[in-house]
């Protein structure tokens, strides 16, 4: 297939990237990756953090709710012992950051301009986190200062998440001026399942899946035609039809996340189904 | 995913269900007794999640699970028919830990489904437990009696008396105890049940491993969601790291 | 059963209202309104509108995604011929108003204060229209100066319909200190289905149905803690669970939509399940 | 929804498929010809909407649909097995206009689906038709050919010429109409062939009845979704003005 395109420097031959949090850190085996352009870390923070207490998970209608709480090993340990790991996978690696604070952010940009990966995706998106997190997102002022940082102390590429709750439009504009590279469109939409009745206990988390693909998807329609950035779409991508309709929309690329999950074996079938629809489309020409 | 056809699946008791799956031997050689996999339950994404069966027994070409119908996803599985077509995963999870010395499995009602594997006695770094003990309410919801029976003693306990002893598993083991010593149980079945147990096991110093579960997305480790509190802070993950965990590793809040 | 619950005088003994647009406009028999407390009709504007042209509907994933664009017959033709039907049907009548502006808003609540119906919804959140509809939800202040107009002119149940894609909370405030009665949360979500690749054509629309209850559901739990006015919650009810659900996360009554489009025998059902749930969970005692 | 039983359920040539449902005689009493079920093809909530099928023939306590697999619904719907449980609801829509004078029912391919109830004749205020033409791609296409046979005139044609007139049901009408003068002709089938058929239908001045489909959510009237233009502005729905739509009263580019 003749699939290319590039963000900024960044090249990629598939539309494909594995999203944040829903590969592991390299541990366990993954199917697939030669079908992929790059592969998001898990959120990595400044120091480690434990993730929230049980229950995180809960199933919704077409969709799945997580409460993970960010749990990762710190970007000390990341950068010792999972990072070599990730970077044997293959594919070029891009680090999903998590910080409570401008500082914190800029602290793991600057950790990762001298390392050994792609970009960095700042994640001012994750709704299970008491500080930091979707709460940059109340303020577009917040999100350009923030970016215009870490922009400083960053020179590959600059990737800025989303979330879907947020003011999207300002925000994304905040980051154009700001000097990001790409967004990414978007995060998991802030959900609720109640666990039990009696006693009464619910889940505060986010909804991915595919629940949310036309919600994602009208986003990146919208957001394509007012900001120049490229945009990576991330909601609920189960088929190659998906992407095709994520592209055609005005995406650049997209990532595979919850699919992943239910299929391990999922990335070849998506793949395969895209080159299928796009040739059979005749983009390609 | 891996495509598998219903060889059958039928009621064994009252919402108990057995149902037997065609897979590759060259798969099914990678099985180990205390792995499970996840069955897709549905051909739409709702319900979105595929469900994890621990393996119940393994045969030439195929493989059988026992599941009970507890809500959508297996209530959808029981209307299979053989030569329907469905998806799977696995062997996914730790098999159970090789136990050197006399060892006894005990099973809380469906919780008897992860040692059918195991007793089949078909690998042989795994040794055989001593004795099954093997409680339900009732009588009727003691499946796969005959099935154990032919592999090993089986002990059973009834809640209402109706076979074997009246009372639990747990009155099962602490008889047991109280007669002989051994190396390790190995438990699985409702957590007030693995709860009992784990008292038992520490009153009596007797190393008891717990079958345990939770809600899981992916069952490969990826999504981090199926957390288990460890007695030393942070969490394992059920799906990688388990399901099968040494009782004074974790927090026994987790069975509350 | 004994539940009852009251919003200003508006007595309920049912939990479950009919929602806008889900029902018609009484041209067709419903079966099980001696369940419901109230039918909110359809969107009613100044001049009759004539709605979209097709494809108006698209199907999701678990959901629904429409945009009717507001199809109805106009103020005055609803007050001499639709109105009378409705009334006829049973239940309490509660009007769903739509305006291009504060003075078209004014001029319907002004039509019916002395009209023989229990209350309005303001609509400021239908995102299927050019003008009016969700674009109020913009602006707390315009929401402000709308609900301080419209509550001078009309004297009964004053409902506003909130749009889960606005700062719902400021929204939710503006209301609350210009004098509304209760709000609905939440209309449909803006959403967009690729209805053919070759040509490329979309649909945008509204998502309704059991995809967005996990999403309403959160908003409902948190808005609840957050604003004192009564929160009428709409979006995905589609079993007596469900309605149960949303009265432990803070509602006061819930809106059935999509659900009796795909069910038109669906009120009994799910008022049934809520009875059974309501009584073994001893809510009533 | 009603609840129903699969009687039958089998395919009738490469993706058309015929599904007998059982049914309440004091239900069925209701049915008219040219109505419409609309059944729920999921037990979850994916798809979401029940899809619209034409009743294509009444028997005894039970009714029969002709549906073509095309998507997911009608996939799932491939896959039901006598016994298995079905929701549905209806009648819906409006029936077949009742013509007075001799009149010709045409299909292309499943759209002959909805003329089966009909030409049963088990309805007195519904007058038979003169004729049915039917046309499909090839002849392994052309389903119920025995069952219309028996009832009444039929005439077909294919694509490929494999049986009948080598050519589309335009061509037969064509013919027909150069022999003959009707009442009325009544047209279901693809977009491309109702509009040849309402052209002819207007060369020849004689008043064709369109049978349309659109995606449907309710089709009960409630939602507003199923627009069909009006020639005179507005819409009409659908579901409940419809199916069946004199070819004069709507805006043709419905068509294209
Ligand atoms: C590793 C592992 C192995 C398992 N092996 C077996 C087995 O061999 N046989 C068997 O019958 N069951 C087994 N289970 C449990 C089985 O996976 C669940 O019963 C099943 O997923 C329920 O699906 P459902 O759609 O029918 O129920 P749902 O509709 O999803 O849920 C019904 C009820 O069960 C609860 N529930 C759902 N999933 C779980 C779960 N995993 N743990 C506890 N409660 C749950 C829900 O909260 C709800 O109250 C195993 C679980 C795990 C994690
Ligand atoms: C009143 C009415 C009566 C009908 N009677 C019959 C019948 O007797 N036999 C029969 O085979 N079919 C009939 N249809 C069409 C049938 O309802 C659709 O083919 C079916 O809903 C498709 O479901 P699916 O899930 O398999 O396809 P989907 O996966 O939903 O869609 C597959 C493809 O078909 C298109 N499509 C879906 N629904 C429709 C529709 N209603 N009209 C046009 N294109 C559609 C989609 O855009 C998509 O391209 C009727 C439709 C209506 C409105
Ligand atoms: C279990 C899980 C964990 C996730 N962890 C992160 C994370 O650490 N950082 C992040 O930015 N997004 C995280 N996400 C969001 C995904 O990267 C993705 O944006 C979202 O799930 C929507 O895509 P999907 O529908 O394809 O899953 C997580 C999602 C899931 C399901
Ligand atoms: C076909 C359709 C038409 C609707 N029309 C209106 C309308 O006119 N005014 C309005 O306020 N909401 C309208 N709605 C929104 C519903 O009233 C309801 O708030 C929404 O669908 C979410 O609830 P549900 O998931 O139960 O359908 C419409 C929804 C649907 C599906
Ligand atoms: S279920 Fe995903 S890591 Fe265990
Ligand atoms: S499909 Fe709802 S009005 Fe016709």
């Amino acid at each position: 297939m003749n699939f290319y395109v590039k963000i900024g420097d960044f090249e990629l031959r598939s539309p494909l990237l594995l999203a944040s949090g829903t590969w592991g850190l390299g541990e366990k085996e993954i199917s697939g990756l030669e079908y992929i352009s790059a592969l998001i870390t898990k959120g990595v923070s400044k120091d480690p953090m434990p993730g929230n207490p049980p229950p995180r998970l809960a199933e919704a209608p077409c969709g799945l709710i997580n409460s993970i709480g960010l749990e990762n090993p710190g970007v000390e340990t990341f950068l010792k012992e999972y990072l070599p790991r990730i970077k044997k996978l293959g594919p070029k690696v891009i680090v999903n950051l998590h910080g409570e604070s401008i500082e914190d952010f800029c602290y793991l940009a600057e950790r990762f301009e001298n390392a050994d990966v792609s970009g960095i995706e700042l994640n001012i998106s994750c709704p299970n986190v008491r500080k930091g997190g979707i709460h940059f997102s109340e303020s577009a002022k917040d999100v350009f200062e923030l970016v215009n940082e870490v922009r400083k102390r960053f020179s590959k590429l600059l990737i800025v998440k989303l979330s879907p709750r947020s003011n999207v439009f300002d925000i994304a504009f905040a980051c154009e001026e700001a000097g990001a590279d790409a967004l990414t469109v978007a995060n998991t939409y802030p959900a609720l399942a109640v666990v039990s009745l009696k006693p009464f206990k619910v889940l505060l988390g986010g909804l991915s899946g595919p629940a949310i693909k036309p919600l994602t998807l009208r986003l990146v329609y919208e957001l394509s035609q007012k900001v120049k950035l490229p945009i990576i779409a991330s909601g609920g991508v189960m088929t190659g039809r998906d992407v095709v309709e994520y592209l055609a929309c005005g995406a650049t690329a997209v990532q595979v996340g919850t699919a992943l999950l239910i299929d391990p074996l999922g990335i070849k079938k998506i793949y395969k189904e895209f080159e299928e629809l796009y040739q059979e489309l005749e983009w390609g020409s | 995913m891996y495509k598998a056809r219903v060889l059958e699946n039928g009621e064994l008791t009252s919402s108990i269900y057995s149902l037997v799956l065609s897979a590759e031997d060259s798969l099914l050689a990678n099985f180990l007794p205390g792995q499970f996999v996840k069955i897709k339950v549905s051909s739409g994404y709702d319900p979105l999640l595929p469900r994890p069966f621990t393996v119940h027994a393994i045969y030439d070409s195929a493989f059988e699970i026992l599941y009970q119908v507890v809500g959508r996803g297996t209530k959808a599985m029981s209307r299979l028919k053989p030569g329907d077509e469905v998806e799977f995963f696995g062997p996914l999870g730790k098999p159970f830990p090789r136990i050197e010395g006399s060892y006894l499995v005990s099973a809380g009602g469906v919780g008897v489904a992860g040692f059918g594997y195991l007793c089949q006695g078909l690998k042989p770094e795994f040794s055989l437990p001593a004795k099954l003990l093997y409680g339900a309410r009732t009588s009727a919801q003691l499946v796969k009696l005959d099935f154990f029976s032919t592999l090993l003693p089986v002990e059973v306990a009834t809640d209402d008396g109706s076979l074997g002893l009246k009372g639990t598993v747990a009155d099962l083991l602490l008889a047991e105890l109280n007669k002989q010593s051994y190396q390790a149980i190995l438990a699985c079945g409702p957590k007030p049940m693995l709860k009992a147990l784990a008292e038992l096991g520490r009153t009596y110093g007797v190393k008891i491993f717990l079958v345990l579960e939770t809600l899981l997305a992916c069952g490969t480790g990826y999504c981090l969601g199926c957390a288990v509190p460890s007695r030393r802070g942070g969490y394992f993950k059920l799906c990688v790291d388990g399901p099968t965990f040494d009782a004074e590793e974790i927090d026994l809040e987790f069975l509350r």
